[in-house]
């Protein structure tokens, strides 16, 4: 018994949740629904626990790294892939807003689920994916935390087409699996060129090994470099950036307790995750990381405009999300990783937030998600509404809320890297602006103004207690959760920061220098820019649907061609499937297939066939059944026989023995 | 006093077949059971098999070097012995069937096998020349042996006619190697100073090889075979597939052998001949519907075979005949394989065959696997050492003469023999397929199956156990036929 | 020009002749006496070449025996002239091609080939009865007996294809 | 010099006695037959356990050798033995026969004596061809195995059956025939047809074969081999196969007998021919791309579901290829576990299809659709065996694939970019056609009411399953007993790195990627240092590939 | 004294003619006769050879080649009288029934 049991058998954590998802998937079948939401609850409330129980135990042992190797799970040659799980401070911060936020989820779920087919299915599939979830986060090399990668994947591909009945559904699981699998496909290679580079995968092995090498310069495309851009794509794809952002808004089609915990909070953030994790590769290569920042920020800004327009509450939320995940990006990208893990964090908690409540929402409408249709909920379900305005302001970043510590961070952090900065700096306050104008305007369509819906066929209602409950305490931590920066603002330590800092070492100290270089004034003035445009973003929502509601119509009208672009998402849909997509099938089906395969190969086989059967009758035709024929024949054999032995190269001589 | 027991034993399965076949012709009119004359028959086969030993054991030569008795020979007198005692096993049911005298039959398959023996035996062109001609006469008759059947009278008047032409051509070869060398002897040709009398021999060794060739069906020679095997009694077909084409291909193996101008000439015309015949063969039988007429187009091929075994012979044998061994060894063995084969195969035929012969087409064959298992399953494994798969004697037949043909560095040769393996693969399954994988036709479901009786049972059962043991344990007779004595020298 | 050459010239072209009428004749009856004469001039022939016993066997066996009974075939089934079809389309200016190569090759090859066989003949001693008879039933007494029973099949077959059915 | 008793001749011919013991048997009394056929396989697959107690691991070359005079002239010997490949591709053998017999316990009615006779045949020939040291011996149990197959094919297939065996049959025969030339032609250059003694006298260079010879025989070889595979353009055989055959037929022929090809590779063509393959081997990793994604691309347009399970083999093949021809041991290993992995996930793949054909007899996917509501268990294990197709972490698929990949990459990393398409087209064809078949409202009527997996099916499935899970998670079991057969193979084949002047001209960012590492070089060093400590005649060979190389 | 080659060359011309009469004629006993032409024709070849060598043999040969002749013309000619009653036809184009 070592002094610290559940650290030593971390395992249990994600163990847990993949037993909660075997029972219930072999046995939920025939139970009760009772018996299944225990079952799930208690293994990620269980594992949620032991969670905490292992952190402590790992502040109690004080060392900066906890690693260990529980068995080996791929050997070759000189690769060993083990099921090595480690915890340091990023992973506690991973862990517990994973188990924690999945945990309330879960409970959410039960209670949103409660009327829904295949209950079992659905916490079966939930608690998998808190095991891959927790792999991921866990792992101590890149395969293991591969295998999380995909599994998350399965996972969300099982849960967005939860309802396969409906064929959007359906498609848009495929849609999120192949997507991400894109992003793998970069991710995988990125893996196999740092093996072929270091010759192993363990991060503590890799990370000190890339200790050793001088940085790729600005623009020089090294093993690093390519090794870095390689993984981004893997992120890209998994927190679904710029071009791989498209599976995110169809995700949507899952229930909304998934798009809380998988598309918001958890798994869209396991990109962000890795590029933190891997941030040594990426400080030594300024070139992917400049990559990172610009992806990052276009994204932000690109799902924001489209996030304008949409009218689907659940569509608004996602593009958000995309755009959120951004910033985060964008954090990374300059370097400020601990800006980045700290979003990830505010943001789990306010985008969960306004996930439950949305779906809380669409519970009350029964279903309704379309937001024109509805209006005036705010005095019909108090509790919803104040909980999401709560999670809104956050994500505006109004302060003190915890979306404003964080995403002034990442702001003050652009604003200072010395690559573009400005630009970086001045796309992320328009993105403020519009996300702040967009939330509001989600707010003031869905809770104030007049109901835009029959009240007699919709009786709007408060969801029960196990949905509010998670609402509330989100709703606390969306407020409290930045209040580790707060004391910077009064020259005091970034306790967070401090917190990360045996991670990202140096990356952190660039920040503090950075932080000391720039005066506090400089910190204090770009807060307040932020704040302000956050405020006018809010401004004009409030101008625009509260006061004169004809106006979005007006605007619509008077700059039709910006808003058809905006609405269909600037045709990134229609135009994946029209160069990829649609040439693909027709190409394997009418080339490769019908022409190549059928034609081609095997025409030529068979066609070399009945060429044998066609000289074969000749042979048959041959045979007149005429004796004299025949006879002919024999004469003939008998020349060729004498004209071969006599003529043939050898016996050239008799030829002109002849001749002669 | 002449000639010496020692002669007379070193032909004497010879004598004692000719002996056999008097007595039957004597027998004939005292006599009229026919399960009589079928018992003499076997006995006389059986004897004159015997005999081979004897004269095998007081081996050499006989009659002034007309003959030699050696391991060659013993081996094909064995062969045709053993060929013409499962003839007439197969044969005597045939003939009650279609009400054919019986004894006429057996004095006929006499006289032919005893010819075989000699062509086996003949060291000397003319005695050669006498025992083609008796085994070709007596299966002239034999083919024509259904007298009121059409096509077996035309069968027997195609072969009557090509093969006294061929016979011709050989005899005029015969006469201008005569002229060249001063001698029929194959022995004494060794001596004859090729220089001098180059153009001459070649003309004769090339007209001997035409009449040769038309014997052992090459293309372009091959054309009387399909005809002349259609409309043959089928026991008489089995006959002629297995025993006079082994018979001539022993006196051609035997001419160059030891008359070193014939391997040297002949090389280039064997390698022409085996291709064609191979393809001649394959591609003929692709379209056969007819099954007689696709295993006479598949016997032709398998001669293309073993040409393919004659050229890597001649290759090697400049080498000195001890080199060519192991390409004597394929020939015969592939013989040996062959002449079990056909034999089996065509015994199925002509009992399935039914009264007149009517049920000869593929169609026929239909869904036989369900009314007769065990005959389809029996065909199947013939058809399969045909086509050359594991252990079936086949198998080891092809393999062998691959080796020698790629031992003599005729690898183009190797080559073609294999895309042949594939086309005759083709038709080969096609009959398999027709047995295993189609319904039966209603009539032929409601006739049931046909009666095997036990001598046919009799031949199945020898041919099959041969197919599979030289096919698992080819040994004793490979180390038989590589004895560096096989020619007697 | 001496005799022998002469008496060879005037037999051959006989003999020729003879050939190219049983080709030309339309009627078998007259194809065979046309063949006769074939035979009779070989026959000729081997009496200049000073093999006596050949040529009488020649006349005997083949003049008598063997084309008598073509003769009496050709009556027995009382042949008329024979109908020419020609269905066969090799057999027409392709074969006609063809066995002229052969023949012009065969003849060819001979003539070149000629110095290869010594053209001087010791006649008289070599061409004794005697000596044939001795080799016939010594040197050559296999197939010597092996013909006769090559006879015995001729005979057995005869019977056996020509005999009328009885059922 | 032989250790081990007679275990591997056990194995080959055990089947052989029940075949014939089920001939014996009345034809009727179906259920005694498929009893006795059943029993027959799974004793078997228990005596193949035996093997792993007696490949020991880490032990070089091969075990449990048998070895017997059989033929004099030429010397043809009864020469049995095992190694780690062979083992695992036996035991993959004998696990899915007893799975075949009992995926056709229902779906076979007529002639039910002749098909386990044949079924329990093709065992023997396959096991035979696994285990047999002796070229000769090797070459007549490959064509012993394939009337079995046809007959599977030809007598109890659905409609084009015929077509199908035949082709199937000349497919093979055509390369095999060139094969036996080529043994033929080997054994007159080395006097012998046992393969280890010939590996020794050509490692030894006491034949040295010249380029031009040693590539037609190589070739001579491969092709044989890559129609079994079937590598890319010899691979129009398998479809029609596939989808005619049984589905015991289709389980054996995806999970064994396209194996034999890619054995035959690694058994024959590296350690004989290294200098040709090493020529040979840019080609072929470029028709083993092409099959990749062609057969991905092909399968993804399949209106048929069978046949899109057919050509998705050809993809899943030509990564074993790959990984076999990219000469090195992590990709060697990794194409020994794809080839296991394939089996048993390919296989159940066609046994689920098999099954769906069982209920609605059709492969057309428009048939079906919505299915998971009728049939809810069926479509998880569907899921699941396609997820492991598809190479899913933690499933047994993705661990070949992965380290062939990896492998790959670290000597040609295009080849293994390009190949890693074929991970993505895979997820695309599994999940477009498992949505189309079992998502969505159910189209067609009398889908409705289609029973769910029956007890026997369940226990296929859930066998299949947890081997699936296994291979996924337990690989080194595995892996650590196939390591020294698969190090033998790659010192055979690369005796110096020769091959790295072959290599193909390497585009501008590999050059920079080896130039800032100094990583590779020191692998490549050690293990040809390696090479030198384990066979030390490789130096001989050595030099001479190198000149010849030189020469080119 | 003729040469040798006269002779050989006069039955290498019969020879021809021969092949030539049996590919030609049509009816079957003619084609037959034909055939003992050539027959003849090797007789010649044999004797002129015997007498050119100034060995008997030849001569033995010819003799032999007789009484095969006269075999075959038995056997022949009791097929064409079997052909005869068939097919009523002596032609042999007509007797074509076994084919392709």
């Amino acid at each position: 018994m070592p002094e610290q049991p559940i650290l030593h058998s971390l395992w249990i954590v994600p163990l847990l949740p993949l037993l909660g998802s075997a029972v219930n998937g072999l046995f939920g079948a025939k139970w009760p629904n009772k018996y299944v939401t225990a079952t799930a609850i208690t293994s990620t409330g269980l594992s949620f626990l032991f969670a905490l129980e292992a952190v402590r135990e790992f502040f109690g042992s004080g060392q900066a790294l906890f690693r260990k190797e529980f068995f080996t799970w791929i050997a070759a040659g000189n690769f060993r892939a083990g099921f090595d799980l480690q915890m340091d401070q990023l992973t506690v911060v991973m862990v517990l807003v994973v188990t924690g936020v999945g945990w309330l989820i879960h409970i959410y779920a039960t209670g949103y689920m409660a009327h829904e087919g295949g209950y079992y299915r659905f916490f079966s599939y939930l608690n998998l994916f808190m095991f891959f979830m927790l792999i991921l986060v866990l792992a101590a090399n890149y395969v293991l935390l591969f295998v999380g990668w995909e599994g998350v994947g399965l996972s969300s591909y099982l849960l967005i087409g939860f309802w396969f009945l409906k064929k959007s559904a359906s498609d848009a699981g495929k849609k999120a699996f192949i997507v991400n699998r894109i992003g793998d496909f970069g991710f995988m290679l990125g893996m196999f060129l740092l093996f072929r580079a270091f010759g192993t995968l363990d991060f503590q092995t890799l990370f000190t090994k890339v200790g050793a090498w001088q940085p790729d310069a600005m623009g020089r495309f090294g093993t690093l470099t390519i090794a870095c851009l390689l993984l981004f794509m893997g992120a890209t794809g998994k927190s679904a950036q710029l071009p791989l952002y498209v599976w995110l808004p169809d995700a949507m089609e899952g229930p909304t307790p998934v798009s809380a915990l998988i598309h918001a909070a958890t798994m869209v953030t396991a990109g962000v995750y890795v590029v933190a994790r891997s941030h040594i590769l990426f400080t030594y290569s300024p070139t992917a990381m400049l990559v990172v920042a610009i992806v990052g920020c276009t994204t932000a800004f690109f799902a924001a405009t489209i996030g304008l327009v949409q009218t689907d509450i659940k569509k608004v939320l996602a593009y958000s999300t995309v755009s959120q995940l951004g910033y985060m990006f964008l954090a990374c990208g300059v370097g400020a990783f601990t800006a980045g893990i700290f979003h990830l964090m505010t943001h789990a908690f306010f985008k969960a937030l306004l996930f439950l409540a949305a779906g809380s929402v669409i519970h009350a409408m029964g279903g309704e998600q379309e937001m024109p249709k509805m209006g005036g909920l705010g005095k019909k379900i108090r509790w919803t509404s104040y909980t999401m305005l709560i999670a809104t302001l956050a994500i505006a970043g109004i302060p003190p809320f915890a979306g404003f510590f964080s995403k002034d961070a990442i702001l003050f952090a652009s604003f200072q890297s010395e690559t573009g900065g400005r630009i970086l700096h001045g796309f992320g306050l328009l993105t403020a602006l519009l996300t702040a104008f967009y939330m509001f305007r989600l707010i003031f369509l869905t809770f104030s103004g007049k109901p835009r819906f029959d009240e007699k066929k919709v009786h709007v209602h408060e969801s029960p207690w196990s949905m509010l409950g998670p609402l509330v305490v989100l709703a606390i931590l969306s407020v409290i959760g930045g209040w580790f920066a707060l004391p910077t603002f009064f020259q005091g330590p970034d306790y967070f920061a401090n917190f990360l800092a045996p991670v990202f070492g140096g990356a952190h100290e660039a920040a503090q220098a950075a932080t000391e270089a720039a005066t506090h004034q400089l910190e204090l003035l770009l807060a307040g820019v932020a704040f302000g445009t956050a405020l006018i973003g809010i401004a004009i929502a409030y101008w625009v649907y509260l006061r004169n509601p004809r106006k979005p119509d007006d605007l619509a009208r008077s700059m039709k061609p910006a808003y058809t672009l905006l609405l269909n998402k600037y045709y990134v849909d229609e135009l994946y499937a029209a160069a990829v997509v649609r040439p693909l099938l027709w190409l394997s089906t009418n080339v490769f297939w019908k022409a190549a395969d059928v034609a081609g190969i095997d025409g030529t086989v068979n066609g070399i066939a009945h060429g044998a059967a066609a000289i074969g009758d000749g042979v048959r035709h041959s045979q007149s059944g005429n004796t004299r024929s025949y006879a002919v024949w024999v004469v003939a054999g008998a020349i060729v026989v004498l004209a071969v032995i006599f003529f043939w190269p050898g016996a050239t001589k008799t030829i002109w023995g002849l001749v002669r | 006093m002449f000639p010496q027991a020692i002669d007379l034993q070193r032909v004497l399965p010879e004598l004692i077949w000719c002996g056999f076949g008097v007595l039957v012709m004597l027998l004939q009119p005292f006599v009229r059971s026919r399960q009589f004359f079928t018992f003499v028959a076997l006995l006389g086969s059986l004897a004159g098999t015997v005999a081979a030993f004897t004269s095998f054991v007081h081996g050499g030569p006989g009659f002034f070097g007309l003959v030699q008795s050696d391991a060659f020979s013993f081996f094909f007198r064995l062969l045709v012995g053993t060929v013409s005692f499962l003839v007439v096993l197969a044969a005597g049911p045939y003939l009650d069937r279609e009400k054919l005298p019986i004894a006429e039959f057996y004095a006929l398959l006499f006289f032919a096998t005893a010819g075989m023996g000699v062509l086996a035996s003949a060291q000397e062109l003319l005695t050669g020349f006498i025992g083609l001609e008796m085994s070709s006469i007596s299966s002239y008759v034999l083919a024509g042996y259904r007298r009121d059947s059409l096509k077996s009278s035309e069968s027997a008047m195609k072969y009557f006619l090509l093969g006294s032409f061929a016979t011709a051509f050989f005899l005029y070869g015969i006469a201008l190697v005569y002229g060249a060398t001063g001698t029929t002897l194959l022995g004494k040709m060794a001596e004859a100073n090729v220089a001098t009398t180059g153009t001459l021999l070649k003309l004769g060794l090339a007209m001997i090889l035409i009449g040769l060739g038309f014997k052992v069906a090459a293309a372009p020679f091959q054309v009387w075979t399909p005809d002349v095997y259609e409309g043959a009694p089928t026991p008489v077909t089995a006959l002629l597939s297995a025993g006079p084409k082994a018979a001539a291909f022993a006196l051609l193996l035997r001419i160059f052998a030891t008359v070193p101008a014939a391997t040297q000439y002949w090389f280039w015309a064997f390698w022409l001949l085996a291709a064609l015949t191979m393809f001649a063969g394959n591609l003929g039988a692709l379209v056969q519907t007819n099954i007689k007429r696709l295993l006479a187009y598949s016997s032709i091929a398998h001669a293309g075979y073993i040409l393919v075994a004659f050229a890597a012979v001649t290759s090697m044998a400049q080498g000195g005949s001890a080199e060519a061994a192991p390409a004597y060894a394929a020939v015969l063995f592939y013989l040996l394989s062959y002449a079990l084969v056909k034999l089996g195969a065509f015994t199925i035929v002509s009992q399935l065959g039914g009264f007149g012969e009517k049920n000869l087409s593929l169609d026929d064959y239909a869904g036989l696997s369900q009314r007769q298992p065990f005959v389809a399953a029996m065909l199947s494994i013939y058809l399969l050492s045909l086509l050359g798969l594991p252990v079936t004697a086949g198998f080891f037949g092809k393999f062998y003469i691959f080796k020698a043909a790629v031992n003599s560095h005729l690898i183009s040769l190797a080559v073609l023999m294999a895309i042949n393996s594939v086309i005759g693969a083709y038709y080969y399954l096609r009959v398999i397929v027709v047995m295993y994988m189609r319904e039966p036709s209603a009539e032929a479901a409601a006739a049931g199956p046909v009666a095997f009786p036990l001598a046919v049972n009799a031949v199945l059962l020898v041919t099959f156990v041969g197919t599979i043991l030289f096919g698992v344990y080819p040994n004793p007779v490979i180390n038989f036929i590589l004895r560096p004595d096989l020619l007697g020298h | 020009m001496t005799t022998p050459l002469i008496v060879f010239f005037a037999l051959a072209a006989l003999a020729v002749i003879g050939a190219v009428s049983l080709i030309l004749q339309k009627h078998p009856i007259h194809s065979a006496l046309s063949l006769i004469v074939v035979m009779v001039a070989l026959a000729g022939l081997y009496l200049l070449m000073g093999a006596e016993f050949v040529a009488a066997v020649q006349i005997i066996v083949y003049g008598g025996a063997i084309m008598v009974l073509f003769v009496f075939v050709i009556m027995l089934l009382n042949a008329g002239v024979e109908e020419h079809t020609s269905l066969s389309k090799l057999a027409g200016p392709p074969g006609l091609l063809l066995v002229a190569a052969l023949a012009g090759f065969v003849a060819a090859t001979i003539a070149r080939s000629g110095a290869s066989v010594q053209t001087t003949a010791q006649t008289g001693a070599l061409s004794s009865t005697k000596g044939i008879s001795e080799m016939v039933f010594k040197d050559f007494v296999y197939p010597f007996e092996l013909t006769s029973f090559l006879i015995l099949v001729a005979i057995l077959g005869a019977v056996v294809l020509a005999q009328r059915e009885k059922s | 010099m032989l250790s081990g008793g007679h275990l591997l001749s056990v194995l080959i011919f055990f089947p052989a006695v029940g075949a014939v013991a089920l001939m014996m048997l009345r034809g009727d009394d179906h259920k005694f037959i498929r009893s006795i056929a059943m029993l027959v396989s799974v004793a078997e697959f228990i005596f193949s356990l035996l093997l792993l107690r007696g490949v020991p691991i880490g032990a070089a070359g091969y075990q449990l050798e048998e070895f017997a005079q059989w033929i004099p002239v030429p010397p043809i010997h009864y020469h049995l033995g095992v190694d780690g490949i062979s083992m695992f591709l036996v035991l993959l053998t004998t696990f899915l026969t007893p799975i075949s017999v009992l995926a056709s316990w229902n779906s076979i009615q007529h002639r039910v004596k002749e098909f386990f006779v044949m079924l329990l045949m093709l065992e023997v020939g396959v096991v035979g061809v696994f285990l047999s040291l002796d070229m000769f011996l090797f070459f007549l149990f490959w064509e012993l195995m394939l009337i079995p197959m046809a007959l599977l094919i030809g007598i109890w297939g659905h409609e084009r059956r015929v077509y199908a065996a035949v082709k199937f049959v000349l497919y093979t025969m055509a390369g095999s025939i060139l094969m036996l030339v080529g043994i033929i032609w080997l054994y007159n250059a080395t006097g012998t047809f046992d393969l280890p003694t010939i590996q020794q006298i050509l490692a030894n260079s006491q034949i040295i074969l010249e380029p031009r010879t040693e590539m037609l025989l190589f070739l001579a070889f491969f092709v044989a081999f890559a129609i079994k595979v079937p590598l890319f353009p010899l691979h129009t055989w398998l479809p029609d196969a596939h989808v005619e055959a049984p589905t015991a037929g289709s389980v054996m022929l995806a999970g064994v007998l396209l194996k034999l090809g890619t054995y035959g590779m690694m058994r024959f063509c590296l350690p004989l021919f290294p200098e040709a393959t090493h020529r040979a081997a840019r080609w072929v990793a470029v028709l083993a791309i092409i099959g990749i994604i062609y057969g991905a691309l092909v399968s993804l347009a399949q209106p048929n579901l069978k046949k899109l399970v057919a050509y998705s083999s050809v993809s899943h093949l030509g990564f074993v290829v790959l990984g076999i021809f990219a000469f090195h041991n992590i990709s060697m290993q990794g194409a020994v576990y794809q080839m296991l992995a394939h089996g048993i996930s390919t296989g159940a793949l066609f046994l689920l299809v098999g099954m769906l054909y069982d209920r609605r007899h059709t492969f057309e996917i428009s048939e079906f659709g919505g299915l998971s509501t009728p049939m809810p268990k069926l479509a998880a294990f569907f899921l699941f065996v396609a997820l492991s197709s598809l190479g899913l972490p933690m499933l047994n698929g993705f661990v070949g694939e992965f380290l062939i990949l990896l492998g790959t990459y670290q000597r040609h990393w295009g080849w293994s970019a390009w190949a890693a398409l074929g991970v993505i087209l895979s997820a695309c064809y599994l999940l477009w056609s498992y949505q189309r078949v079992f998502f969505g409202e159910i189209t067609v009527e009398n889908n409705k009411t289609l029973p769910d997996a029956s007890v026997r099916e369940k226990w296929i499935l859930a066998t299949m399953a947890v081997v699936t899970l296994w291979m996924g998670i337990g690989s080194p079991f595995i892996t650590r007993r196939t390591a020294s057969a698969t190090q033998t193979v790659m010192d055979q084949v690369e005796p110096q790195r020769a091959y790295e002047a072959a290599a193909p001209a390497s585009t501008k960012p590999q050059a920079k990627i080896v130039s800032a590492s100094a990583k590779p070089q020191e692998m490549n060093v050690s293990i040809s240092v390696k090479t030198q400590a384990q066979s030390p005649s490789s130096t001989a060979t050595a030099a001479i590939s190198a000149e010849r190389f030189g020469i080119r | 004294m003729v040469p040798t080659n006269y002779y050989v060359i006069l039955s290498a011309i019969l020879f021809g003619l021969g092949v030539f009469a049996f590919i030609f004629k049509r009816n079957v006993i003619t084609i037959f006769m034909s055939i003992e032409l050539m027959l003849n024709a090797v007789n010649l070849a044999f004797v002129a050879f015997s007498q050119a060598l100034g060995k008997l043999d030849g001569q033995v040969f010819v003799l032999f080649v007789i009484v095969v002749a006269a075999a075959e013309a038995a056997v022949g000619l009791g097929i064409i009288i079997l052909i005869a009653r068939n097919r009523q036809t002596l032609n042999v184009e007509r007797v074509d029934l076994l084919k392709l």
